[in-house]
């Protein structure tokens, strides 16, 4: 199994939640987070104290998948993330050895 | 009796204009009972909720809670001080008083009753009024060393500030005093509550140090909407304040009302105005800001003044005190943390020079009410002015820096470094601001 | 003189019956200005910070601070503009008014002075006052656009619409002007404030188009507490708006108190009635709507009922407008985005029709304070209410109309789309809302 | 006619030197009406925006809008069934009133009119100004029961008890019922409001239970700056509803303002020190809890008691306030979750008690405005206080269980073990407080 | 070593905590997290406008341990954050390369 | 290629930006996350119910890098966030398989 944790714009949240389910991927787990990259961020002014804010909102999704479906997944997510503009976001695949289903106990790909 | 012929001797020598007929009010006015009574609870309001909203969106989240409870603690000490002996430092209790501080017969309010008069109101209900100016006006320094001072020291530093600065320059100003005798022009406050709160601000962001990490480290507003919700508080509780500080129901109240409001907006539009221009966006912490110095300014003028002038006054206070408040941060690199100074003290020191002009009755459209006292000219009432200025900042900034340095070595005045980074909340009051899941 | 002889006007053709003697209160009443100098406090708090918090909690936290920002910054100009010619385009100066707009005699307040009286108030309060209502109106339409507009050209909008819309209509409700002289019954704004801002609203909604993702995307309030806090304060606010339209301290204003507070309490438990039967479940913003038409559509009545029409007033309102709501954004998918034109239009539009109903006297434990002008019967006051709701309506319809595509023409009424992605906090204002950690 | 006479007796019985002419005061005080419209807004102001948001900041997130839709329902809820027959309950409509209820003449303020008067104030603005008394008390309750109780459940107890408690207790003491007339002191509330509204609390604690996870799980305040904000609004709202209650503007409110002020400031200070001492740090909940039990105590005092007395009220007010809180939730481990009894009932019964005492006029500094109704010692006085004291908590204590009993059997008062657990905000009414990003 | 990562209900994460300091796990990290999954999120209704919240609210802990401890810490987790209702979420095992204990420099199973 | 998660403290941050910044690292992720360690947490008391907060507050940094890149940032990152103190927290190393740039669909390393 692999995990697919993929760094995209807030607001294209429901475009990549729709495509995932429509692959019937059924679970996902998403988390508020900052990003730093070439995208440039913003400044502030108070009172005339000037902050440059580096790092630009993102949301960051993670899906567990088996094998057979991290191709199809990747690049569903990365159809529907896409805006063709910088800061779009990125997509990382690592190994997942064991997943749980707190629940039942299942394990492993029943679990998903 | 009772603190009323001080009082008089104020209204006398400030506003005689006002009061034609105040030699014979001995019989209590319940309209003026009513204003004073609203009156009182806006300038309550002004400071819990309004200014500790107002300054605490302004800090960190981790030191919002500090703020709120220095207003808060302030607003019950400050009371409990001027009840006990404050309010007859400034005001007294005879009816001749002395031109440095009023005498000690009102010690816990002892010479009034429910039934003694000051003017046509009850002795008690000015006496209550005044104490709501003595809360604000410590209240307001705080902005000066938030996120980093001891709260015991806080304390100490405010209560001894309050009976050695305020009460007696309230005295010197409205008890009757040697600025009262001249003539001297301050309405609401100018001098008494904004020039001295300022400069005690600026001694204390100078001798308790800069914030670590000022000015590199990013130390945004934590919570821009409270610190606007503040700010429309402000404004509403400065009716009572202004509006208040003729003590009755009557067109110079409601003058002082209209020219308040007006100043704050033309304050705020500037303010504004100056952003944009030199910063290409305006800003809603811009336009509170001159908010306040529109307000701040013509504190001092609004009894003496008509809403063109006001217009002028505002127009002035957001323009300078933008300009102030880069010079102080990004020259001067002073950590006054909530720019009290630029705002408050700038503001103070220009809306009592401006009265000097603008009381003048012959200008026209921006013609104003009066002089004050025996002064017969723009030229001899500015003159007034500035001595009433010069004599309240410099007494302010040296008494201010005095007590800081005794309350350091006494208590010492600033948390540790480490504290400083975990923030006052935890470390000093042990809760946190939010809890928002 | 001072405007004073046009209020007249106004108080001998829609309220007479309040001011019995009013031909002879050449005299200040310290008692009516003790309340005045109050209640323009209170309508002040409505906007800020009411209002603001209100609007500002109902839209996505990235626009926080646009809707606060617009809100005061409305609260400064429109202040400024309605003391430079607005007043006097309302109120004008002489006796005699025409029925369309006031005269320019009091560009800047020329003709009132400290002891000038309007009634037996001083006239600048009169012109405070209704200045607080100058700011309140404008302010009211932000909700329309709110999330979308460019700050510039909101300003714009929003100045030349007071000129040319609220100020007229003003001048022929309340200045003197030809519905005036029909007996048209408003007694603190159902025309004037609420109809004119929610058909500016609708057309500015209209004109602009809807938010990006409208109705699609969830577009959740971000801060209901904070739209709860803003209602709390509307409410308290309205008794200034609508108990100080008596403009004194009497049985009328403690009427006015009385029915508006019923009709709030009415309207929002008549909304959350709707909600529980028709979702299943009522809701904390239901029932803060409900209390905004409560109290917009008992405004122009507030003057005219007794208590029992009060409540019949409230729960027409709160599930006319339920329902309105529902059919604006559900059916005709119109992104009025904080429900402007369905609460404060439809409520504006009903009130004023049914004061010419509970008007009468005759109506047993319904009766209210009687009809307006030469009106003799329920038929004839709903006559002239007619024409004043059409009249009011089809003006600013029109106005507002050709004004929006001026200023989109000059300026560009909306952000791109990406600013408005990104959330005009930033993008317009260079702050943003929260930084809590 | 006009619920006038009734008045009067109380008057009379309660705080007859308060007003020694009265008796011939048939013409309406335009001053007296301008402060009690002002004291109204301030009264109201009170609970919507501010007990709401006291309590609210303190409960958890999930819960916020909860509290917040209860305190407001009741607002609306509380003051239409007041309107109704609550009003006419407690204070009728005929001369003579008997000892336990009013009549019912006063159904839909049925014998009022716009002209009417009570004392010298409008007939309906007595009225309105009690509907905001009659509103806040029910409210007081919520913070008992609050984050489990059903919102269904809660409007139904609420609504029996505003008719079966509130109402009686408020006729035998303000009514002219037999409290009044044996001369039990209570200006402003400590009986009718604190004690009924405590005790009431306290019941409803035991008969719904604690809270899931009570004490064990930190259930921590979510927002202490909500709970900040609504204290300083409670504060300035409470010089509305204290010095309010002498229903004029003379020295009678002036000293219920300042008394009030100067209590408040003292039990903050006194919680504050005890904190200091016992935990270690001083906290912002601390002192504003201290606050609270400073006001709840000078309550039913105000009237009655001068300001070195009330510096001594306000001082053992937080001070026992202090410990009764600790003994209530450690030791007797009952979950009134925000605390309404032991500040609010031990408060309203400590301050019931102790105007007994400082109302006496021969205590030097601390002396007092004088006795109750025949009542010629400290001794008959206290006695008189503690039967008034010991009659409404019982007759509180025994309704309120009955109506929690019956409101059990007929809805249910509790929410489900998983909707506790998931928070009542979305499970009752579809709703989230905060949607930050 | 591997780390463990657990999505769990928020009310459980005492149960949990105190599960894993019983084994004698001393660190662990938490975030707050937004879960998609089999349990149904609930309906918000804002003056007519209805939207439906499919993401709940969720703790996701993340707990790095030696290997021989996966098993162990795994089952702890799984039955002190169970409900045996739908949402009771889900354990993730990945390997882990290194640790580095930023204080000392320790390295590996002496920087856990 | 290597994911690197460092937890350290917040006020670090700044610090340890510069120092990537400087090795030319030019993307990573922030989260704000809630730690449990050796570290004390602090104590919370309001009207007399006191409750020990365990959890402190920490910042998450993820950086994506080449393998010949892991060992100098870890040690950037370690010698920016050190203070010495208990607390300063962990950085932990795992695999990872792919990388894909969302808006140009670039995979690898041509990816970070
Ligand atoms: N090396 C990296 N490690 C972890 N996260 C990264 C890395 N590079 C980029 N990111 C994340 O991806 C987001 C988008 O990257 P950015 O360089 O702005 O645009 P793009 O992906 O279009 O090249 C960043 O905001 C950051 O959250
Ligand atoms: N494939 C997945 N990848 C990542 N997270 C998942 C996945 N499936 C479920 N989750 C997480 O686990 C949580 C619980 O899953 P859910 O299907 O609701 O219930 P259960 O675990 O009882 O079957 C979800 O809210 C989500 O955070
Ligand atoms: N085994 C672990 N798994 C995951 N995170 C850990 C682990 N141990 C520590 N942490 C994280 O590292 C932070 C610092 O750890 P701590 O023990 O307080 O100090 P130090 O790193 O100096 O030994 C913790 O707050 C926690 O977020």
């Amino acid at each position: 199994m692999k995990m697919i944790t993929a760094i995209i714009k807030p607001f294209k949240l429901d475009d990549v939640r729709e495509a995932l389910t429509d692959l019937g991927i059924t679970g996902m787990t998403l988390e508020e987070v900052k990003g730093f990259g070439r995208q440039k961020g913003h400044t502030e002014l108070y009172r005339g104290a000037e902050y440059v804010i580096d790092f630009v909102p993102k949301f960051k999704l993670q899906v567990a998948v088996n094998n057979n479906l991290v191709d199809v997944v990747c690049e569903a997510i990365a159809k529907a993330a896409n805006t063709t503009k910088i800061g779009d976001g990125k997509i990382f695949v690592s190994e997942l050895e064991q997943v749980i289903r707190i629940r039942t106990g299942e394990q492993g790909e029943a679990a998903l | 009796m009772l603190g009323l012929s001080n009082l008089r001797r104020v209204l006398l020598a400030v506003s005689f204009f006002l009061f034609p007929s105040f030699g014979v009010a001995d019989e209590l006015s319940g309209a003026n009972t009513a204003w004073i009574l609203t009156a009182t609870a806006l300038v309550l309001f002004m400071t819990i909720p309004g200014l500790s909203l107002f300054y605490a969106g302004l800090v960190r989240s981790k030191n919002v809670l500090s703020v709120l409870m220095q207003c808060f603690t302030l607003t019950c000490l400050m009371s409990i001080l001027w009840f006990v002996v404050g309010y007859t430092i400034a005001f007294g209790s005879a009816e001749e008083q002395g031109p440095f501080i009023g005498d000690f017969g009102n010690v816990l309010f002892a010479a009034m009753g429910v039934d003694s008069l000051n003017g046509d109101i009850p002795a008690v209900l000015f006496a209550a009024f005044q104490m709501t100016f003595a809360v604000i006006t410590p209240a307001l320094i705080v902005g000066a060393f938030a996120e980093r001072m001891k709260f015991s020291a806080m304390l100490l530093f405010s209560s001894a500030w309050l009976l050695l600065v305020y009460s007696p320059v309230c005295h010197w100003v409205w008890g009757g005093g040697w600025l009262a005798e001249m003539g001297f022009l301050d309405f609401a406050g100018g001098s008494v509550v904004h020039i001295t709160a300022a400069v005690a601000a600026l001694v204390a962001a100078l001798v308790i140090g800069n914030r670590r990490g000022f000015p590199g480290t990013p130390m945004m507003p934590h919570n821009m909407t409270m610190t606007v919700t503040g700010a429309g508080m402000l404004w509403v509780g400065w009716f009572g304040f202004n509006a208040g500080s003729a003590l009755a129901a009557n067109g110079s109240a409601a003058m002082a009302l209209l020219v308040t409001h007006i100043s704050a907006a033309a304050g705020s539009l500037a303010w504004m105005a100056c952003e944009w221009i030199r910063h290409g966006k305006p800003s809603v912490l811009g336009i509170v800001t001159g908010m306040v110095a529109g307000l701040g300014t013509i504190t001092p003028a609004s009894g003496s003044v008509g809403p063109a002038a006001a217009l002028v006054i505002g127009l002035c206070a957001g323009t300078i005190c933008f300009f102030a408040t880069l010079f102080l941060k990004q020259r001067l690199k002073i950590d006054d943390s909530l720019d009290v100074f630029p705002v408050h003290g700038v503001g103070g020191i220009l809306g009592t020079l401006l009265v000097g002009v603008f009381c003048a009755t012959d200008l026209g459209v921006f013609s104003g009410l009066g002089f004050g006292g025996d002064n017969g000219s723009i030229g001899a009432q500015v003159q007034v002015q500035l001595i009433g200025i010069v004599a309240t900042f410099s007494y302010t900034a040296v008494v201010s820096w005095l007590l800081l340095k005794l309350v350091d070595k006494v208590l010492g005045l600033r948390v540790s470094e480490d504290q400083e980074t975990e923030g006052l909340d935890i470390v000093l009051h042990e809760e946190r601001g939010y809890d928002i899941r």
